[in-house]
Order: structure tokens, then C-alpha cells, then sequence
């Protein structure tokens, strides 16, 4: 009964847990549907999109016109993905993501975001100082590149559409989806052709 | 509410670590918590994602920049499952063998908005600026953003607006803009010329730029 | 800089508590960082008042609001002594068994204020607009009235301009002003009508109302 | 030498001190003035310049003219008080002072400040519902009267003159000092005359 100690967050997460199920609130059926939905959601799957736009003009022209349904076409739908945007990085302007006031990305996608992602420290400079974030985290963007960074505000969710690296013009829609990263997708990184 | 989650622009931070090969979650009960939520909204409907983030800024101010992510998500959900009388804090407590941590009350929102429609009032390429507001509970105008004046880039399709949503106000929707601000609109000389901050915006939180 | 210091307006406070017959000192170390940061700063000279400000804005942003006032006003002199070449870390650390807190490094400001004149340029009664500064460094201008207009009430004699005074940039002498803005200019109408604030505010952060 | 632990405040400070006084940047004589200064700093000061005030219209008149010469007329003097301005409560106009951006106050004649006015709740409330912090500090204004909140930004220290309540025309300047509080001059509680 003592009510003076913390709990853990993992004696709290426990208690919760259990105390929904005894109730009869949730069922373990709702927690086994509910990891369902977080197996689906994959940064993969953004990997799939990119290297397809790269590969079929016509997709890409969908995917920029209506993000949420291309995505859709390659079975990548679900919570935190209602009305994606797709933004296209080109020669003279980097796009970068962020949620500054909590963590929303593009779940189905994008996958759940990385512990950066989240950081205070990200969420605070990346809108301030976005070239020096961006340095830091090993892009060095030329002066005149200008960056544009996207906050998460309301539902939209951003995927960037990254540069398609140069010597791959012979590669196969598989080959170009094992070459994008997470980091590329968020807008922080490039696309860089590994052999 | 202008609180420590607005963090847009704030000072102070430093270096971020990029983990390789991060693992999903790194503590089963970040697992664990993260399942409740989705559980909690998409099949108990217990609450609404709106309520869930205010749930977050809600929390006791000088423990949300230490806390990790999910401990923000189980102290949220935490406190939203015992506001909504399904979960019972002292049972919590008596289950973790110690106090569970909860979030402070809400203090609602009195104003639901100015836009009566869902047709978008404003079109790409008009100049807005961001109305002074300053609501108690739930809103997602960030400070940084707000005064200032930018383009609109994009037109969103209506979505709940989320100042009433968060407080169980009558539902409506309206339609949101990617507004671009220069980053010397936002920061003046500090920032680079060419650069440009968007931010998705709710059409209740624009109007006509002078 | 913009830092968590920087309290006015934010939301997610509760009570506080009004002690009765309160001591001036808590624990006896808060009365020997107090004695030290007096004697350090009117006899040793070794860091003027806007540097000790600074010192303290710069702490880990996490520690902050945690941390008791005395606790900021150690953690401030400590890395001024050790910045300023008077102490070494590594020997307080060996004198406190543990490692000494200290802040993190200045970022300083490159603007040294926009006045060349220590006759002031505002008038009682003028109505002037804080300007849009996001200095990286020390300032004292407050993120609440950034951007908003308010009338001159007072013009204050002339002081040292703490955004280059806290960097070691030449020191400069300006008039400070009592700038009253009204709440809802502030605040909006969650604010009441008649209430104003009033902000002291150094001739470089003003710029004529438009 | 191991530096993994955090010092506490009291060991940190024993370990500044000490290090200060054994390399010789400070002595013993030092902080013995620092601690003169210390006992020199009191409210108490303040209660005798409003008293003062209520009771000599002169007084009141230099008071509010020069702030800073007018409590130096009686010894009132030192750190955080090199310009001191007095602002007179009216019945039209209740004053308060704040600090949002660290604690400073008017030393010499308000002593170093209460825990209260250093909380960062104080702070960052009563700039923005002062109404409902002096409410809820036992001070309930009417609607009448307009507040007045003065944010201590810069280098001016202010100094609350609270309304001299009714009763006490015939009282000497002792008996008036006796009920002013520190918490009327930083203008959150009204004075009060006690039998």
C-alpha cells in the first residue's frame, strides 16, 4: 500500500497491462493484433517506395500527386499514415524531417522513429540550426543547397524522396530498396551507391 | 499550452548519439507500452490520439526532459486510462509495488476555433500569418512559428482540429497548410538566407498576412 | 540564448509554496556558494554579474528546473573559476571525492548591440516593438514580449549591455526603458483587459512601432 | 580520481571554497566581508523606508523621485541595488514583481529572496495569470483593480510601496514598520494593521 517509491517503467507498464486485462478491457487477442500492426510497420517499406519511384516514372508521378494512395499500391497503410506527403530532395534543395513537439513520422514507412529522432536535442536545433544538426550527423550540405526543413505539426506525414545516387542506372528495383536507409528517408543522410 | 514539449528553437542541447543498428525498443516495457497505447486507442477506444499527446505535455515539467520516449507514452496513457475510470491508481499502485507516475490535470481549451468549414480559406502561394494564440490545454501551433508570417505551399485535406479534440469539444474538422517561413522571419540574422522552416498548420491558427 | 531559463509564460506549473518565518539559507553550503559568488565577483573580480548569469543559463538543460537556486548559483561559479583559469576540475573533483557540475561551453554572441550612444533615443510615452532577437549567447530580452509593441514608462539611466558584456565584447553603456505592454497583446484574450507587464528592456532590443 | 559519481552541492562547495582560500585567490578576510554584506541585506530595511514613506510626504516625495538616494538617506545601499525605483501601489493599481529570467530583487532593501519568488512556477506564472497566482497566494483583487506585473529584466530593482492600510493615522513610524511584510514590497499580499 506504500505509495511513497516510483515505480519503474517497468513495473508500471506491467501493472497497467495486467490491470486492463483482469478488468476485461483489452484481451491478449487485442495485444497479439496490436504487435501485428507494429510487425507491419518497417522503414523497409519506405525503402520499397523510393526504389520504385526511382525505377518506374509513372509511379513516381502518383506517389508525388497522392503519397498515401501510391504507398497504398504497395500495401503500405496503417496508423500515423492518413495523408502522406511525399517531398523530393533535388541538386538545389535538402528536405529534412522533424516532429517538434512530440515524434510523428510515417509509421507505415518510415517505420517507428530512432532514438535521435526523438531526442530532445533534435527536435529543439534541427528547426534552428539545421545546418549544423545535419553536419554533425556527417552532412556537410554546400551554401548553396538550401535546406528545407519540415516540421510535423499536424497529420501530414513526410517521406523524402532522396537522390537517386549516380552509377546505378543499370540497377534493379531490389538492388536500389538495399541501399536506402532510414537516415536517407528522414532527410538527414544520402543515398550513397555501395558495391 | 506553452509547454516544455513546444521545444522548436529552444537552446541549450547539445550533441545526439545515431545508434547503429538500433533495436525497435530497447526495454521490453518500452514494448509493452507501446502496445497498451495502440491497444488503448485503436481497439478499446479509450481515447483519441490528441488527448494521447496532451497526455505527454502534461506531464510534471521538470521530469519530461530526462524522461526516454515511452516512459512518456506509459505515464500518458497511464494517466488518461485512470481519467477515463477504466484503471483505478491506487489498484496501479498496489500492482507495481510503488506510486505509478501520472501527468497533471488537463485545463481545457475554451476557444474550438475559428473556421466553420471545411473548404480551405486560403490557397497556395497566399501569405499568412500565424495568430498570437496562447490556449491553456492542447494545441500544435508552436511558439517558434507563431506572429510570423510565411507562404502557404501546400493545401491538407480537413482534419479534426485538435485544440477541441484534445478536450472532448464538439468535433471539427478543417482543413490544414504547409506554410513556409523564412528561417530570417523565424530567427532573424542568426539563420541562414536560404533556408525555410514548414510547418503544417490548422486553418483556425492562420490569417491574412498584413 | 533561447534556454529553459528563459520562464516567462510557460505553462505546466502548479502551486508553489510560501514558507513562513523562512530562513535565508536551507543547508549551510547554500550560504558558502552564496558568500563565494559574492566575494568572486566584488573582490576577486574573477567574473562580472552578466557572465555569472550566463553561466547559470548554460547549465544542462535537464538540471535546470530540478536543481535548487543555490545549486545553480554553485554550478555557475564553479565553471566560471574553472573557465576563467582560476581552479582546476580535476582538482576539485579530487577535493569533492566525485566530479564537480559544471556547465556547458558559451556560444557567444557576435552582435554587440545595435546603440553607439548612451543618450537615449525613446522617450516616455513613444510606443516601440521588441525586436525579433534570437541571440545565441547571454541577452536579456525575454521571449514573451519578442515581436510585440508596448509603451515607454520609464527611461532608465544608462547600463552595461549584458549581451557583450557576459561575452568579454567591449563594454557599452545603454539607456534601459519600462516598456508596459498590455496582457492581451501578450497573451491574447486569455488575458485580462486591464492587466499589463512590464519588461526593462536595454535600447538594443527596441525598435519604433510600426 | 574517480569522477564518475556527481559531488553533492555541500561537497562542491566545501571543494571551491577550500580550493579558492589554499591557492590564495581569496582569504578568510574575504568572505568574512562577503558575509558583512550578507548580514547587511534585509527586508527589514524596506519596511523602514515605507514606514518611512507613510509617515514624512518629503520623504515619499525624494522616494519616488530617486529611489536609489532615498533609501541611501537611511543606510540602504549595496549589490543589487545600484537603482532602485519604487513603484506606489493605488487603489486603482496593484504591483507586483518578478524576476522570469533568475531571482533578482532589490537586496539592500528586500534581503535575499524567499524560495517562493525563486520557484520557476512563480516565475513563469505570474507574468502570464497574475490574477490567479496572488489568488492563490491569499490576495484576491477585484476586477477594479488593474495588475501590474514588472519584470525585473534589467539593472532596475523595484521596490512595492503597498497602500498604508486604514486605522493607522496615528501610528509612529516604528509601529508601521512593524507590520510591513517582505511579501507586500515585492507587491503579493496587502499590509494589514494589527492590535
Amino acid at each position: 500500500m506504500s505509495t511513497r517509491k516510483t515505480a519503474t517503467p517497468a513495473a508500471q507498464a506491467a501493472a497497467v497491462k495486467s490491470a486492463l486485462l483482469e478488468k476485461g478491457h483489452l484481451s491478449d487477442a487485442h495485444f497479439d493484433a496490436a504487435h501485428a500492426i507494429e510487425e507491419s510497420l518497417k522503414w523497409h517499406n519506405g525503402a520499397r517506395v523510393v526504389a520504385r519511384a526511382w525505377s518506374d516514372p509513372d509511379f513516381k508521378a502518383r506517389l508525388m500527386q497522392d503519397g498515401t494512395a501510391a504507398c497504398a499500391e504497395l500495401g503500405f497503410a496503417g496508423p500515423e499514415g492518413e495523408y502522406i506527403v511525399v517531398i523530393e530532395d533535388t541538386p538545389e534543395q535538402k528536405n529534412a524531417v522533424v516532429c517538434t513537439q512530440c515524434s510523428c513520422t510515417a509509421w507505415p514507412v518510415l517505420g517507428l522513429p530512432p532514438e535521435w529522432y526523438k531526442s530532445p536535442a533534435y527536435r529543439a536545433r534541427v528547426v534552428r540550426e539545421p545546418r549544423k544538426v545535419l553536419s554533425e550527423m556527417g552532412l556537410d550540405m554546400p551554401q548553396n543547397v538550401a535546406l528545407r526543413i519540415w516540421d510535423t505539426t499536424a497529420e501530414t506525414r513526410y517521406l523524402v524522396l532522396p537522390l537517386r545516387p549516380p552509377g546505378t542506372d543499370d540497377w534493379s528495383e531490389d538492388q536500389l530498396a538495399a541501399i536506402v536507409t532510414r537516415e536517407s528517408m528522414i532527410g538527414v543522410a544520402l543515398v550513397v551507391a555501395e558495391h | 499550452m506553452d509547454g516544455i514539449h513546444d521545444l522548436g528553437g529552444m537552446a541549450g542541447f547539445g550533441l545526439f548519439e545515431v545508434e547503429e543498428n538500433e533495436p525497435t525498443f530497447h526495454e521490453p516495457w518500452e514494448e509493452t507500452a507501446f502496445l497498451t497505447n495502440i491497444a488503448s486507442v485503436a481497439m478499446l477506444r479509450a481515447y483519441n490520439t490528441d488527448e494521447y499527446r496532451h497526455s505527454i505535455e502534461r506531464m510534471p515539467i521538470d521530469e519530461y526532459l530526462p524522461a526516454r520516449y515511452y516512459e512518456r507514452t506509459l505515464i500518458g496513457l497511464t494517466t488518461l486510462l485512470i481519467e477515463k475510470g477504466l484503471l483505478d491508481k491506487a489498484d496501479l499502485d498496489r500492482r507495481a509495488g510503488a506510486s505509478v507516475r501520472v501527468s497533471q490535470p488537463a485545463v481545457a481549451n475554451t476557444d474550438d476555433g475559428h473556421t466553420q468549414s471545411t473548404a480551405p480559406r486560403f490557397c497556395v502561394g497566399d501569405r499568412v500569418r500565424v495568430r498570437n494564440m496562447h490556449p491553456p490545454g492542447h494545441t500544435r501551433v508552436p511558439r517558434y512559428v507563431r506572429g510570423h508570417s510565411g507562404t502557404v505551399l501546400h493545401v491538407a485535406p480537413p482534419f479534426r482540429f485538435p485544440d477541441a479534440s484534445a478536450h472532448g469539444l464538439p468535433v471539427r474538422r478543417e482543413c490544414t497548410y504547409h506554410v513556409g517561413f523564412e528561417s530570417r522571419e523565424l530567427w532573424s540574422e542568426s539563420a541562414e538566407a536560404a533556408d525555410t522552416v514548414v510547418v503544417d498548420l490548422w486553418e483556425s491558427y492562420l490569417e491574412e498576412s498584413p
